[in-house]
Formats: C-alpha cells, sequence, structure tokens
C-alpha cells in the first residue's frame, strides 16, 4: 500500500516536472549566445574581443585553456569557496560526529597482494591526483577529482595497514589550505580592488605556466579536498 | 546516438530501481555505484569530460566507498 | 530524451525516498536524485555537434558546448557528497542509539 | 570591502580548526569586527567579485534591505556568543561557518551562489541539529533539507535557462512570465523546508526538543531571520512578486496546522517548536499580501518572535521542571510567552496588530481570521503552560549561570520596550520592506543601468 501511495506521488511529481520543461528548448538544440557563457568562452567579459587561439593568444583577461575552470575557479570563483567550506564542515560534522572512537581494525590481516601492491600503487595514485590538479586549468580535472584521488590514495593505506592512522597534520592543512584561499581573495582587493579578482599575468593560454592565479587556486583546493575527504575516510574508521 | 542514450537510461533507471528495491544493502551501494558510472558515459556524451571525471571520481569511487565504511560501522547487512 | 531520464531519475529517488523504511535506502535514493539533477543540468548546455569547452590542439578555436552548467555540477557533485557523508555518519549514530535502522521500528522505540 | 564580512568569519572558521584554544575568542571578536565594517558602510554599495562586472561574474549587494538584515544577524550572533554557558565549544566551528554563510546569503546577488550558501547553513544547521545526541532529528532534517536543496537548484537552472544569467537583478529584468509558476513553485518546494512552510515542516519538532540549549535558540533565530529575507528577496524581488498566492495558502494553513498541534503537545520543547512553525507561517502569509505594510508588519513579527525564542527556548531546556525559586528566568519567560500570544503591552501585539490592519486594507478577511484563531490557541497553551510551571513549587537551583539570566531577563524587558515604543522595529522592518519592493533600484544597483 505504502509502496503504491509513494509510486503514485513519484509520478506526480514525474508529471509535473515534465509538464515545467515543456517551455525549455528541445536537447541539444540550445541557442548559446544569448547565455552569459557566451563570453566567457570567447574571454570576453570586461569587453576585450578577440578570436581566442589555443597556444597563440596572450595576455587574455582569464587564460585558462579549460573554459570550465575558467568559471569555477575564475568567474564564478566565489561558488568554489562555498563549495569548499561546504566540503569543511561537513567534514568537520564528520569527525564531531564521531568523536570520541578510536580507529579499529577490519578483524582479518590484509591480503598479502594488496599489502605489497600500496608501496607500488600508492605513490602511482598521489602522483595522478597531483597531476590532476596541477594541469586543473589545461586539461579536464582539477583540484576536486584531484583531491578525491588523494584521499582515495589515503583509503588504500587504511584498508593494506591495520596499524595506520591520519596524523593530525591533515587538520593543519585543511586549516592552512583553506586559509590561503581566503588570503588569495584578499590579495585580489589589495592588488586589483576585487574579492578574488586575478593579479597574475594570465600567460599565453594552453602553457602549464599560465592562467594567474588560477592553478594556484586549484593546487591550494586540491589540497585542501584531499585533507578533507581523508579526514572523512580516517574518521568514518574509527569505532567505539 | 539516440538509441544508445536510450539504451544508458534505461540501464540507469534499472540500476536506480534495483538500488531502491533489493533488500541486500551491499548491494544497493553496487548498484548505486553502478548507476554513477553509467552516468559518467552519458556525461562523456554530452561532452563534459570535468564533470565526467569528477563523478566517476566522487560518485562512483568515494560514495560508495562511504557508504560501505559506515555499513560495516554498525556491522553488516542485517536485512 | 537526455531530460525525461533525468525526471525518471529524480521520480525514481523519490519513490525510493517515500516507500523505503531503511535509513541507508534514504540516502541511496537521495544520491540518486542528485544524479538526475545534475544530469539535467548538464544536459542544458548540450550543443549537438559542438566539442568539450577545452582549448587543444584538436580544438584550437571556440566551437564549445555550454561550460557554465558544467561548472554548477561541478559543485553540486561535491556538496552532494559532503551532505552524503554526513548522513552516513549520522546513520550509524542512529544505528547505536536506537539499535535499528527502520523508521517504523524507530518509532516504537522512540516511545 | 564587502566581502571582507564574508572573508573574516571564513578566515576565522579555518583558523579555529587549527588553534582550537581561539575559537571562543573568535566568536566574540568575529562579530563584532563584522558590526564595526558594518559601521563604516554606508548602503547602497555592490561589489564585483573578482572584478568581473554584473551578469557575469557574482554581486555582492548591500542594500537597505542586506544592510539591515545582517546588522540583525550579526548583533544577534554577538548577543548568543556572548551567552556563554548555553555553547558547547567543539562547534564554535560550526558558529562561524554558519555566520559567514547567513551574511553570505543575505549579500549574494547571483541566485547559484544563494544556493551555495543556503546548502552551507543547510549543512551547519544538520550539524547542530546533532548536539546533544539527537541523531535521528538530525538525519530526518538531513534528508528533507537535501531534497529541498536539490529542487532550490532545479529552479536556478530553469531560471538560467530562461534568462541566460544566474545573477538575480538580470533573472529579474528578463525573465519571461510564462516560466514564473514553474520557478516559483521550485522555489516554495527548495526554500520551504528551512522556512518551515506545512508539508515540509515534520523535521521541526525533532530538531528542536531535543533538549539542547542552544539548537533551537540558533536556528530560531539567526537562520530563520535570514531565511525570511531570503524569501522576501526571491519572491518579491527576483520574481516579481507573482505567484505569491500559493505561498500564502501555504503560509496560512502552517499557521492553523502549527498551533493545533502546539495545543496537542504534552512537551514544552516540541509546543514551542509548533509554535515557531506557527509564526514562521504567519511571517510568510503577511509578507505575500504584497503591500509595502504587510509586508513591513510580517518582518517586525519576525523579529518579535526571534526576540522571543531567544528567551523562550533556552529557559524551557533548562528549566523544565517548573521556576520554583527561580523568579528572573520566570519572569521572563512569561513575558516572552506574552509577547507570542500579542498581549497589549507587549512587542507580540504591535506586529500582530499591524499584521491585522494590513490586511484589512487589502481587503482581506482570511488572514485577519486565521490570526484571531491562532491568538486564542496560543492563550490556551502559554496560559497553561505558564501557570503549569509558575506552580510546580519543587523546582531546584537552576543551572542558569547570573549572566545568563541577566541577558535574558533585559531581552525581555527590550520587549516591553518595543511594545510601548516599537519605533526602533518598525522603522527597521519598513526599510527592508521598502527596499525589498524596490526592484527597479536594486537591478539598477547591480546592473548599473544596462
Amino acid at each position: 500500500m505504502r509502496k503504491f501511495l509513494s509510486m503514485l506521488l513519484a509520478l506526480g511529481v514525474v508529471f509535473v516536472l515534465i509538464e515545467m520543461i515543456e517551455p525549455i528548448p528541445a536537447y541539444g538544440k540550445v541557442d548559446l549566445s544569448k547565455r552569459v557563457s557566451e563570453k566567457y568562452v570567447s574571454k570576453s567579459v570586461s569587453g576585450f574581443r578577440e578570436e581566442v587561439a589555443y597556444k597563440k593568444s596572450k595576455n587574455l583577461e582569464e587564460g585558462s585553456a579549460n573554459v570550465v575552470t575558467s568559471i569555477v575557479v575564475n568567474y564564478r570563483g566565489f561558488d568554489t569557496l562555498g563549495e569548499v567550506t561546504v566540503l569543511f564542515i561537513s567534514a568537520f560534522g564528520v569527525g564531531l560526529i564521531s568523536s570520541g572512537l578510536k580507529r579499529k581494525g577490519y578483524g582479518r590481516k590484509p591480503n598479502f597482494i594488496l599489502r605489497t601492491a600500496v608501496g607500488v600503487v600508492l605513490p602511482l595514485i598521489i602522483l595522478f591526483g597531483v597531476y590532476i590538479f596541477v594541469h586543473g586549468h589545461l586539461t579536464p580535472g582539477g583540484g576536486f577529482p584531484g583531491g578525491t584521488i588523494l584521499s582515495i590514495g589515503i583509503l588504500l593505506l587504511y584498508l593494506s595497514n591495520e596499524e595506520y592512522e591520519l596524523s593530525e597534520k591533515s587538520k593543519v592543512l585543511e586549516g592552512t589550505s583553506g586559509s590561503l584561499f581566503v588570503i588569495i581573495g584578499l590579495l585580489g582587493i589589495a592588488f586589483s580592488g576585487a574579492f578574488l579578482a586575478n593579479f597574475l599575468p594570465t600567460g599565453v593560454i594552453g602553457n602549464l605556466f599560465s592562467a594567474g592565479i588560477v592553478p594556484i587556486i586549484y593546487i591550494v583546493i586540491g589540497f585542501k579536498v584531499g585533507a578533507e575527504l581523508s579526514t572523512i575516510v580516517a574518521d568514518l574508521h574509527k569505532e567505539g | 546516438m539516440m538509441v544508445v542514450t536510450i539504451l544508458v537510461g534505461a540501464l540507469m533507471i534499472t540500476a536506480g530501481i534495483f538500488a531502491i528495491e533489493t533488500k541486500r544493502l551491499l548491494d544497493s551501494f553496487i548498484a548505486l555505484s553502478v548507476l554513477s558510472l553509467v552516468s559518467v558515459f552519458l556525461f562523456i556524451m554530452m561532452k563534459a569530460p570535468d564533470v565526467a571525471i569528477t563523478e566517476a571520481a566522487i560518485g562512483a569511487g568515494l560514495t560508495t566507498a562511504v557508504l560501505i565504511l559506515a555499513l560495516r560501522k554498525i556491522g553488516g547487512d542485517e536485512e | 530524451m537526455v531530460y525525461y531520464i533525468s525526471i525518471a531519475l529524480i521520480g525514481v529517488g523519490i519513490y525510493g525516498l517515500i516507500s523505503q523504511k531503511n535509513l541507508f535506502k534514504h540516502l541511496v535514493s537521495l544520491s540518486i536524485i542528485d544524479t538526475g539533477v545534475n544530469i539535467f543540468l548538464i544536459s542544458i548546455g548540450y550543443v549537438e555537434g559542438k566539442e568539450a569547452p577545452i582549448y587543444s590542439i584538436f580544438t584550437p578555436t571556440a566551437n564549445f558546448v555550454d561550460p557554465l552548467p558544467q561548472a554548477l555540477v561541478l559543485t553540486a557533485i561535491v556538496i552532494g557528497v559532503g551532505i552524503l557523508a554526513l548522513g552516513a555518519v549520522l546513520v550509524v549514530r542512529v544505528k547505536e542509539k536506537y539499535g535499528t535502522l527502520n523508521v517504523e521500528e524507530m518509532k516504537d522505540v522512540r516511545r | 570591502m564587502i566581502s571582507l564580512l564574508i572573508a573574516i568569519p571564513l578566515l576565522g572558521a579555518f583558523t579555529s580548526i587549527i588553534w582550537k584554544k581561539v575559537t571562543d575568542v573568535l566568536l566574540i571578536i568575529t562579530p563584532i569586527i563584522n558590526l564595526s565594517i558594518l559601521a563604516i558602510l554606508r548602503p547602497t554599495l555592490v561589489e564585483h567579485l573578482g572584478g568581473w562586472k554584473a551578469p557575469f561574474g557574482i554581486p555582492l549587494v548591500l542594500d537597505n534591505a542586506s544592510y539591515i538584515t545582517l546588522f540583525i544577524i550579526n548583533s544577534v550572533f554577538l548577543l548568543l556568543s556572548l551567552n556563554r554557558n548555553l555553547f558547547d565549544l567543539n562547534y564554535g566551528t560550526v558558529f562561524l561557518v554558519l555566520l559567514t554563510s547567513t551574511n553570505g546569503l543575505i549579500l549574494t546577488g547571483d541566485l547559484f551562489n544563494s544556493f551555495v550558501f543556503l546548502e552551507i547553513t543547510a549543512v551547519s544547521s544538520y550539524i547542530l541539529a546533532y548536539h546533544n545526541k539527537n541523531p535521528y532529528g538530525a538525519y530526518k532534517y538531513l534528508i528533507i533539507g537535501s531534497v529541498a536543496g536539490a529542487f532550490y537548484l532545479l529552479s536556478t537552472i530553469l531560471a538560467y535557462v530562461n534568462t541566460g544569467s544566474l545573477n538575480m537583478a538580470h533573472v529579474s529584468q528578463t525573465l519571461n512570465s510564462s516560466v514564473i509558476p514553474a520557478i516559483a513553485l521550485l522555489y516554495v518546494v527548495g526554500l520551504g523546508v528551512e522556512a518551515k512552510l506545512f508539508p515540509l515542516a515534520g523535521w521541526v519538532p525533532d530538531v528542536y526538543a531535543s533538549g539542547s540549549p542552544m539548537t533551537p535558540v540558533i536556528l530560531g533565530s539567526m537562520v530563520t531571520f535570514t531565511i525570511m529575507y531570503l524569501v522576501g528577496r526571491i519572491f518579491l524581488s527576483v520574481l516579481h512578486g507573482s505567484f505569491l498566492n500559493v505561498l500564502y495558502i501555504l503560509g496560512l494553513i502552517t499557521v492553523v496546522f502549527g498551533e493545533i498541534s502546539a495545543l496537542r503537545q504534552n512537551d514544552l520543547l516540541r509546543a514551542l517548536a509548533y509554535s515557531s512553525v506557527a509564526q514562521a507561517g504567519l511571517v510568510i502569509s503577511a509578507i505575500s499580501l504584497k503591500t509595502s505594510e504587510a509586508i513591513t508588519a510580517g518582518y517586525f513579527h519576525s523579529l518579535n518572535d526571534v526576540t522571543a525564542k531567544l528567551i523562550l527556548f533556552p529557559i524551557a531546556v533548562l528549566i523544565s521542571k517548573g521556576f520554583g525559586k527561580n523568579k528572573i528566568p520566570g519572569i521572563a519567560f512569561s513575558i516572552a510567552s506574552f509577547s507570542v500570544i500579542g498581549f497589549p503591552l507587549f512587542a507580540g501585539f504591535r506586529s500582530k496588530l499591524l499584521i491585522l490592519l494590513s490586511a484589512f486594507s487589502k481587503g482581506d478577511y482570511v488572514l485577519p481570521a486565521v490570526l484571531l484563531f491562532a491568538g486564542v490557541v496560543e492563550v490556551a497553551y502559554f496560559i497553561r503552560w505558564n501557570v503549569r510551571l509558575w506552580h510546580e513549587s519543587e523546582g531546584e537551583e537552576c543551572e542558569m549561570k547570573k549572566h545568563t539570566q541577566f541577558i535574558l531577563l533585559a531581552l525581555s524587558l527590550f520587549i516591553i520596550y518595543i511594545g510601548l515604543f516599537p519605533d526602533l522595529y518598525l522603522s527597521v522592518s519598513e526599510k527592508i520592506a521598502k527596499s525589498l519592493l524596490n526592484v527597479s533600484s536594486y537591478i539598477e544597483a547591480v546592473l548599473g543601468g544596462m
């Protein structure tokens, strides 16, 4: 009975939602010229207009080759600060709610293959994570997946080693990188007159050293997300 | 392309229903992981590689790990 | 078509949220709703015949799908995992305190 | 400069996780710094974050409404952090993040950014709800709140599809009226959970009545008032006040539902929780009358409600058996409850009268009827509780510190002061209402006459 009623309600919601999307343009037939993102792509928000060309255009208003990154970190960087804060506060909450607990083992010795492989795979995982967030402004990826991959490395350590415990330093890393993000934003006020404004040269689009503060912020985000998710993983290993 | 989309969509909805209706929680989490992985495919089809990578790392990887770790903490499946 | 897939996923999630009694299932349903919303967001930015929004050797000049929804979805995914982790820990504490994961049984215990 | 209001508490939160010891100092210093920044600034100011101009970047808008709301929220925060023994300092980081997010919610001029800050507020509230070992209440809140968050995101994206932008002013300017119902309906669901609207308010008693002194105080004051501001901003400014009828009806149902449930409770905390649901419904239906007077009355009432709840909840938690020898908290409790009922001489009377008058002047008779009904029910249960608490003579020496008692008494005298001379609250709410209704100058300020 309960199932039938909930099915009815879910169908109702689906029906209402379908009615709601009636007026929006058909899938794949969207006109982008009416949206703000058009200016993000052509990097002409501040009025400057010139065809952007890979590895050629210089000193654009915003220099990351990955347009999504340019939005996430630069044009709408404030959202990302908020997003990092969500993760920060939920990691803090997970720690708070499972406080007073100690790590408990899995109750059986980890597999030999797992223990040996960790030594080989872990550096690779960390290297991959760091690569992803260092190149966030050039290739898909960035601070969030990069940080997640770092924390997956920590998870692997937990799985393979009964005694392993994340050191308290991760909290320091978390707090410091968070503060760094805010401080970079405040430097923006000092140098360019607006919070989170870019104050470094943007270089040639597509180069590793380009895009001003974007790579720096993404590295900070990477470490912060890595530290936060690692504390979540660590806290989930604690038991009363 | 249309056929692929429909197949992917059908797979996702099936995985979703299975995740909800199955009796064992572990199965449910695995089905959720499958749903996330399939959605990665959909994201790539819609030309969103950034989202695809993030969803693969977070949605399919970490979410499942978090849920399974929490399940382990309460002493595994009971139903 | 993708619109309907995402809406169907939202519907499945809501169905799960109401019909299921196990707390973990609610988290799973929530995750399904999130995935549905994310797919919807991406799909409204997709334009046929355009490429992924990254300047590279293969796409040296702009011919891109809408990058803004992708940026929004990145944010939404990360927020989603934060809430999910918090929810999972809360479920663990509920189980510790009431000894059950079932909503209905919990009502009896709490009385 | 405006961004400092958000950056400083956030920096404080990040610092507090490294040096736990400074948390209690930070809790007092941050609101003081914020208030002094506010004292320097004068509305109307707009800061374009990252230096990107309006529809492209994220603007922070400090107009009259947000200025006053910020002032209120930060003062309330300061007042709460001075009330030291109500607080669990382990939660210090959460308070600072909550201050960050409420400030952000008030200042932001961007729809998606408001979603992000709403989620921060929500997550901090879930953590606060867990206080005093209340995992189920927190869990329930988390599930309902996150679903609402998903709907909020959906409506934001629908606005983006229609206008091509996420900027509130730009959306308000260009939104096609044919899609407003869909967007507004999704926003009702998205905001309804935090605003405690009827079908979505099921979490309130479970969270508010956990027996923790700080959870209901913080959620009922800071968060509630911020959400009321956001409801006004979105429905009046962004959506031009259309589709308010649904909000109006839901608000009225919420009042009736809240009051009847409050009457049926045997637990004082749960009764108070339902009472704040009812007050929230009253505020929302007043706001949705859409005339300047009615909105003024709505925010006035919300301010009164916040003040009263600041007194009622801590006393109800700490002295649940009866007042006995504790005369001072007893007097404060009675004054606050009379204000909620709306006895003449007390602050609540002024705001309820104003709501009545503004509804009559608009030719509306349903809201007055519901308001009178609510008043009768409130008299029934609040008098019952007052009698019960005063007659219970065995009340032991309470755990309340002297200076907390003093602050509570001062607050209750303030309620009487407002009841006699309502000008302070009245002028403040009037400014909020005028500023929220003056959409064109808001658009002008943000977009700079585009």
